[in-house]
């Protein structure tokens, strides 16, 4: 049975989304318990699948028991075997946290919620376990549709951003196909490894170098990679709180994935950084990315919105790192991605605490929270910390590895944008930290008057429910933890799975 | 594959493209989709590719476009550009 | 040659104090909560001085965490130059929990739970850098104590203390992450290691320009070192409550960043390569340059908490400039004053809490005739300000000693010259306080019934802390045998 | 000049896709009304779909449908390449297709969300109310 | 902007003119394209699945995995729809309008008053649809079975004509969507009631995936339609012919509901009273 692992991945919760649709409509109660059932399997499959990876070596997993490159095949590596793991963790637990915000929407609504969101888990992981070119771009609109509904779910602004979204993301999305159609065009052959293995004779070729930009540019859209981002400060800003949560740390992260896979295992590194030039384009344009970002970041006067440019920025980061060239900018890059997930899932998921409690998310109703809400606040400290860089959690040690990959590639100004947007970073958050810790000033200010320092927050703010919270300490907690496991990561996953000609 | 009826038709895809985005009416916008619609199902059967034409006809001419006219019917046929 | 032991105990140091925060936050009555605290200082102690044995046989103890990179791992050495500042924070820590208890009951301040937390975990990163036995490890904790520190310095959440709060945040984690961050990074990118070793990981790795490139990286980057232009959060941060200022500005946050220093120069870089480019002489022009205009400053300043901000600023510089001499007596000079200036300094603070709990004055101008209401504190001052100056009877006449004859050992005059112009300086500024005190006529004629010494719990301290100044000059044994240790560790290597 | 000219008489289809697409991206960022740009998408993503037809197609070949089909000696009749046209772009439109038309449906039902909350289509007239409130 | 998007698509044009230089010429047939996958399908396909369209074959079989996701695209926008728009509402309208059908007058009745009785020769119509049209509802009645019949043949005909699942569902659907549109909304709901509609476009989807969890419960990988010969006591070849039907069954029911579901919210703006 272990054989059949892989496509429990895939089949186990797109069965889920489909009972839940129909559970939506005859049995409300079961949706929520279904959802989770599908997330369980699809995570243990995916653990089991890394296992067997890190211990056999990659596998291949033919669907419709077709040889490649005629049948559509799973290539399963230990890059995306690891990136699996996480899609699958990050779900299932922002799915934990979605159910108190989700029970609030109206009943016929709950059903179409889950199946959606599973269908979007669904494509997320299906783009990153195949290893046919077409059909990633099938589930990639899958996990589009599904995010520009999910957007699209919320208030006020939500569905103009989503319709914004849905053109943008449509636009990257043929971009993509294109650029497949050029590849198919010269190599007649959809197949990843196959592809790689017809291309070396069609370097030169003016067709196989469009089709490298098409497919780049695609996918840096969906990643929204400055200035292609323009999508996506407004969709995660207006998007309810367990759709943010899912598509935030996810969406990104994966789109960074397909171009790194591309870009290893379609292009292989020697096509990939064979252009001086363009490499360094690339380089430069992270840097604009991480600069703007931070910029934009700054200027923001809510939270989500802070958020929403930080990952702009972030996207930088993770681009920059694997258009280095180097080894360890790769790694940087994976390791990264998976940080980053693990990071925005934490503090998208603090935003979904505080919002649970505000009403709204702006900077300025922060006022005494470290009070009002600890468990949340310390939280949010932790993913702070993490997207500043500082040690142990997480955040540092991709940083460390992008960082030493800039200066073993001389890249300089990317060093200095990492710094500049860590430093901004800092920053911001503790402009966050620093609301949240002085309580309103009360008139005469300052004083040692008897322990109190101002009134008590006109706000009667408590703790946001268990089932938001504890979700969110666990993710605080694993940025930690994953900070401590780096080395585990790197040596024992990331490393497997990287091109030994990669140096 | 006849190249001149290739064009000609290719001709006519572009013009009703043209038409589609150009029109001050999303009525007519969407039924000059339709067009183009079907004139691009016309040409993928010239081009051999039968089940593409077809799904094209049926999807493209068909519903997309009556999506598209009950889109507007619910919203508006004004437009500024 | 020297020998290594693997020991928990260092790790163990260091987490005694985070342990304890749980205990801290939970306690429900603040005699349970203050006995936590004590039983954490005294735990540490206690675990600190049983490496002191092994150290002074000459052997190293080791304890590797965790391998978080390859290659990189967040590891734990005690020798003897960590081990002097260790005893130094662990020592004071338990002084300072006891002046706290008085100066924040004396003042009823808020949140004292919150602060009891932070003061316990700014000391468990000041135990860790003690212990750093890499740069990663040294990375790791800098930052934590820059980050602990952030909510004691912002202590009364006031406007004040807000902008303090983000001035020195911006100079503290600001300088570590724009400098010392790429710095550690281009370190481990050249050498392949951060550990730290006497000979250095850099000789033969780098041309000169970027070794100078780098040391600059670090001097600028560790900015809790207060080396000038990057001082100025040290006056602001004196917004904290006073026990804060003692501890943590003059003692963990400030030493931390000098103690650093000395680490990364002498391990990373190593005394051998710094001589071999002649860095000390850029150095030493960095320090003295700072030693002399924070002296200056402090001259000019009436509240009482900056004067001795910024005599610290100047005080810390001696210990970078006698690092710079790279000769043996200057570099013990330098580690020893580690210790001096710390027992003078936390003294001063203490006085300068003791009398603000007593009086409410801040400011040295209204402190005339002090002297006869509080003689046990003006009394401690006055040790105090000898031992920063740098005068017989007080510790600081010894440190003060091995720099100048390091000075001469290394024919650097220049320097000679500012250590003695900036002892002038030192006592014009200290004297005139200690002047006021004991024989200026009080202004106005209510001050006779004001008030008296300060709370027993704020005063025991201080005349603790002073009589230790004291008891240096006369039996230094301890903390000098510890430091020819770490010197012929960095020379010998 | 020859090679210039065969070279346009080989490749007009893909001048004419990359026309259309054009027309498409065009429409999607100058247009100012939503319903136009979702028209827009709409032809630029058909646009590829005649990119790909156009790989497939074989000269001399016939449709991708086995003639001698019906009867028992359908499989002995030797099947050459040759007479048949491409049939994988056939089956990887059918799913760009349909995607296509998933996409416009949800394209169209934010349009009508759009409409329900703003009364318009049009986005400058959106952005003004929005600044206003 | 209307410049800055034109230079824009200008430059775009240019670099993929150029691009296209590369390209093999159109029909060649050297072209890889047409020389290195398809020769095999080509040959093998009705060998392998005795499906003489090959279309069907690559679509369904060797490919059936991207097909399967193509159908979830289909529900996932089906679903999609149904979140974003559908509301209920319980506010009445301002007024409610009858058509006596007999003599086709329509009849106002304000809100707040009812009628009262039994009236079969009285319906209900929408407010924004009045008008009656016999002609188009009669031609409608005649044409929608002869569509559905032509559909399922579609479906069922997809091995050896062009045509398939998709095109069959897509049909089908046209033709709800047709008794929607020349009759109104609420007749078509009557065909097929919201929640009757919602489940079989997931059951479409089920009964693909289940094909394919079918062959992985058989040992086999998924989607391998060989594995259902034992089962069906066919050989592997009739077996992923008939594997195929299933799937294209599958996918007709799924799109076929689908399309019906984004029309109907589409077409009411989520209320489902009142159609075009």
């Amino acid at each position: 049975m272990s054989e059949q692992l892989p496509a429990f991945i895939i089949v186990a919760p797109l069965i889920g989304a489909c009972l839940i649709f129909i559970a939506g409509f005859t049995r409300r109660g079961l949706c929520y318990p279904l959802a989770m059932v599908s997330m369980v399997v699809a995570l243990g499959s995916s653990i089991g699948v890394l296992h067997q990876v890190l211990v056999d070596g990659p596998l291949i997993y033919k669907l419709g028991g077709w040889d490649p490159p005629w049948g559509i095949v799973y290539n399963v590596d230990a890059l995306n075997a690891l990136v699996l793991a996480v899609v699958a963790a990050v779900a299932l637990v922002n799915l934990v946290a979605s159910r108190q915000f989700i029970d609030a929407q109206p009943f016929y609504r709950i059903g179409a919620f889950y199946a959606l969101y599973i269908l979007a888990v669904t494509g997320l992981m299906g783009m990153v376990i195949t290893g046919d070119v077409f059909n990633l771009y099938v589930l990639l609109e899958i996990a589009s549709l599904t995010g520009y509904a999910l957007v699209a779910m919320g208030d006020d602004r939500a569905p103009l951003s989503a319709l914004n979204y849905v053109l943008v993301g449509t636009i990257g999305a043929s971009f993509y196909l294109l650029g497949v159609g050029f590849l198919y065009a010269m190599t007649g052959s959809l197949n990843m490894v196959d592809i790689a293995q017809r291309l070396p004779g069609l370097y030169g070729s003016t067709a196989v170098f469009a089709a490298f930009v098409m497919i780049m540019v695609g996918i840096w859209f969906k990643a929204a990679f400055f200035p292609l981002h323009s999508w996506l400060p407004n969709a995660y800003t207006y998007a309810p709180p367990p759709s943010a949560g899912l598509l935030a740390p996810l969406m990104t992260k994966v789109m960074i994935y397909v171009m790194i896979r591309m870009m290893l295992t379609v292009f292989t590194p020697a096509y990939s950084f064979s252009f001086g030039l363009l490499n360094q384009v690339v380089v430069w344009l992270a840097v604009i990315a991480i600069v703007a970002g931070a910029i934009m970041a700054l200027a923001a006067k809510d939270f989500k919105r802070l958020l929403a440019y930080i990952i702009v920025s972030e996207v930088g980061y993770m681009v920059g790192g694997a258009w280095l060239g180097n080894r360890l900018g790769m790694t940087g890059s994976m390791l990264h991605l998976v940080n980053d997930a693990a990071m925005t899932l934490c503090v998208f998921l603090a935003a979904a605490a505080l919002s649970f409690r505000l009403k709204d998310t702006k900077l300025t109703s922060f006022q005494g929270l470290f009070k009002t809400m600890p468990f949340t606040m310390g939280a949010l400290v932790i993913g702070g910390l993490s997207i500043i860089g500082v040690p142990p959690t997480c955040g540092f040690f991709s940083k460390w590895y992008l960082i030493s990959a800039g200066i073993q590639a001389g890249a300089w100004g990317y060093i200095a944008a990492l710094l500049f947007s860590s430093l901004v970073n800092l920053i911001l958050f503790f402009k966050i930290f620093e609301i949240a810790y002085f309580e309103p000033f009360s008139a005469h200010g300052h004083g040692h008057d008897n322990g109190g320092h101002g009134q008590v927050s006109a706000l009667a703010v408590r703790e946001a429910p268990a089932q938001v919270v504890v979700p969110l300490v666990v993710t605080a907690i694993g940025l930690v933890v994953l900070g401590l496991y780096s080395k585990e990561l790197v040596a024992g996953v990331i490393d497997l799975g990287l091109p030994l000609g990669l140096k | 594959m006849v190249v001149e009826l290739d064009m000609v038709i290719l001709t006519l895809v572009m013009i009703c493209a043209v038409g589609a985005i150009w029109v001050k009416d999303l009525l007519g916008a969407a039924i000059l989709f339709g067009a183009y619609s079907f004139m691009l199902c016309l040409l993928w059967a010239i081009m051999g590719a039968v089940d593409v034409a077809f799904t094209e006809a049926s999807v493209g001419a068909g519903v997309s476009t009556v999506f598209m006219v009950a889109a507007v019917f619910r919203t508006s046929r004004r437009t500024k550009d | 040659m020297e020998h290594s032991v693997n020991s928990i105990v260092p790790l163990l140091a260091v987490l005694v104090s985070i342990a304890v925060v749980p205990g801290l936050a939970s306690a429900r009555w603040p005699n349970v909560r203050e006995g936590f605290t004590f039983a954490a200082g005294v735990i540490k102690l206690l675990l600190v001085i049983s490496l002191v044995p092994a150290v002074l046989a000459g052997q190293v103890v080791l304890c590797h965490v965790v391998e978080v990179l390859p290659g990189v791992a967040i590891a734990l050495k005690v020798d003897a130059l960590g081990l002097i500042f260790a005893l130094v924070a662990s020592i004071l820590w338990i002084v300072t929990s006891a002046y706290s208890i008085g100066y924040m009951r004396g003042l009823d301040e808020h949140s004292q739970t919150r602060y009891y937390s932070f003061f316990a975990l700014a000391l468990s990163a000041t135990i860790g850098v003690a212990f750093s036995a890499n740069l990663l490890t040294l990375y790791l904790f800098y930052e934590m104590l820059s980050l602990s520190t952030w909510p004691l310095v912002t202590h009364h959440q006031d406007r004040e203390a807000r902008s303090s709060g983000r001035k020195y945040l911006l100079y503290i984690v600001g300088s570590s992450i724009g400098l010392l961050l790429p710095a550690v990074l281009i370190t481990y990118g050249l050498a392949g290691t951060g550990e730290f070793s006497a000979a250095g990981v850099l000789a033969g790795k780098a041309p000169y320009w970027l070794v100078l490139v780098l040391m600059l990286m670090y001097v600028f980057g560790l900015a809790k070192a207060g080396v000038m232009p990057l001082h100025s959060w040290l006056p602001a941060a004196m917004v904290a409550p006073t026990p804060v200022s003692a501890l943590l500005h003059a003692v963990a946050v400030v030493k931390v960043g000098v103690f650093s220093i000395v680490r990364v120069l002498t391990g990373i870089f190593g005394v051998g390569l710094l001589a071999e480019m002649d860095l000390g002489l850029v150095l030493g022009y960095i320090a003295s340059f700072t030693v002399i205009v924070a002296s200056l400053i402090a001259l000019s300043q009436d509240e009482l908490k900056r004067r001795l901000a910024f005599s610290t600023i100047g005080q810390l510089s001696y210990i970078i400039l006698g690092l710079s001499l790279l000769v043996p007596i200057g570099v013990t000079g330098g580690v020893l004053h580690i210790v001096m200036h710390a027992f003078g300094k936390i003294t001063l603070f203490f006085c300068a809490g003791a009398i603000f709990v007593a009086t409410g004055r801040k400011y040295i101008s209204q402190m005339n005739g002090l002297g006869r209401r509080m003689p046990l504190t003006l009394t401690a001052f006055l040790v105090g300000s000898l031992s920063v100056i740098g005068l017989p009877p007080a510790g600081g006449f010894i440190s003060k000693w091995f720099l100048l004859v390091g000075t001469m050992d290394a024919h650097r005059v220049v320097f000679m010259v500012v250590l003695l112009v900036s002892s002038l300086l030192n006592a014009a500024y200290f004297l005139p306080i200690v002047y006021r005190g004991f024989f200026k006529k009080a202004t106005e004629p209510e001050f006779q019934m004001g008030f008296k010494e300060a709370p027993s719990w704020c005063l025991a301290p201080l005349l603790i802390t002073a009589f230790c100044s004291l008891l240096l000059f006369f039996y230094p044994q301890p903390f000098l045998r510890l430091t020819q240790i770490a010197v012929a560790g960095l020379f010998g290597g | 000049m020859d090679d210039l000219l065969s070279k346009i008489a080989g490749g007009y289809n893909y001048i004419a896709y990359i026309t259309i697409m054009m027309i498409g991206l065009y429409a999607v960022i100058a247009k100012r009304n939503l319903v136009k740009k979702i028209i827009g998408m709409s032809i630029f993503q058909t646009a590829i779909i005649l990119f790909y037809i156009s790989i497939g197609a074989k000269k001399g070949a016939t449709i991708p449908i086995l003639m001698h089909d019906h009867g028992p000696e359908a499989a002995e009749h030797a099947i050459k390449a040759a007479d048949y046209i491409n049939p994988l772009p056939h089956v990887l439109m059918l799913t760009a297709i349909v995607v296509a038309v998933a996409t416009l449906g949800v394209a169209l039902s934010l349009a009508v969300k759009v409409y329900q909350r703003y009364g318009t289509l049009e986005e400058p007239e959106i952005q003004d109310q929005i600044n206003k409130s | 902007m209307k410049k800055l998007a034109l230079i824009l698509v200008l430059l775009c044009w240019g670099f993929l003119a150029f691009a296209a230089a590369d390209f093999p010429r159109l029909g060649d047939p050297n072209s890889p394209a047409s020389t290195h996958l398809s020769p095999y399908f080509i040959e093998k396909a009705y060998e392998d699945t005795a499906t003489p369209n090959i279309v069907t074959a690559v679509l369904a079989d060797y490919r059936s995995y991207d097909t399967m996701f193509e159908t979830t695209v289909v529900f996932a926008a089906g679903v999609a729809c149904f979140l974003l728009l559908r509301f209920y509402h319980f506010s009445e309208p301002p007024s409610h309008l009858y058509r006596h059908k007999p003599s086709g007058t329509v009849i106002q009745v304000p809100r707040g008053y009812r009628l009262k009785g039994e009236h079969t020769e009285l319906e209900p119509i929408d407010r924004d649809w009045a008008p009656k049209d016999p002609i188009v509802e009669v031609a409608s009645r005649i044409l929608i079975p002869f569509i559905q019949i032509f559909a399922l043949y579609v479906v069922v005909h997809g091995h050896h004509s062009p045509g398939g699942g998709f095109q069959g569902g897509v049909i089908l659907g046209a033709s709800l969507v047709l008794l929607a549109i020349s009759r109104d909304l609420r007749t078509a709901q009557a065909t097929l009631g919201e929640s009757k509609n919602s489940i079989l476009s997931a059951l479409g989807v089920l009964i693909y995936v289940g094909v394919g969890a079918v062959t992985l419960a058989l040992g086999s990988n998924f989607l391998d339609y060989a594995a259902l010969a034992g089962l069906m006591g066919v050989d592997q070849v009739i077996a992923r012919n008939l594997g195929i039907l299933f799937v294209e069954v599958g996918v007709a029911v799924a799109v076929m509901a689908t399309m019906f579901l984004i029309y109907r919210n589409v077409a009411s703006a989520g209320a489902l009273d009142e159609g075009l």
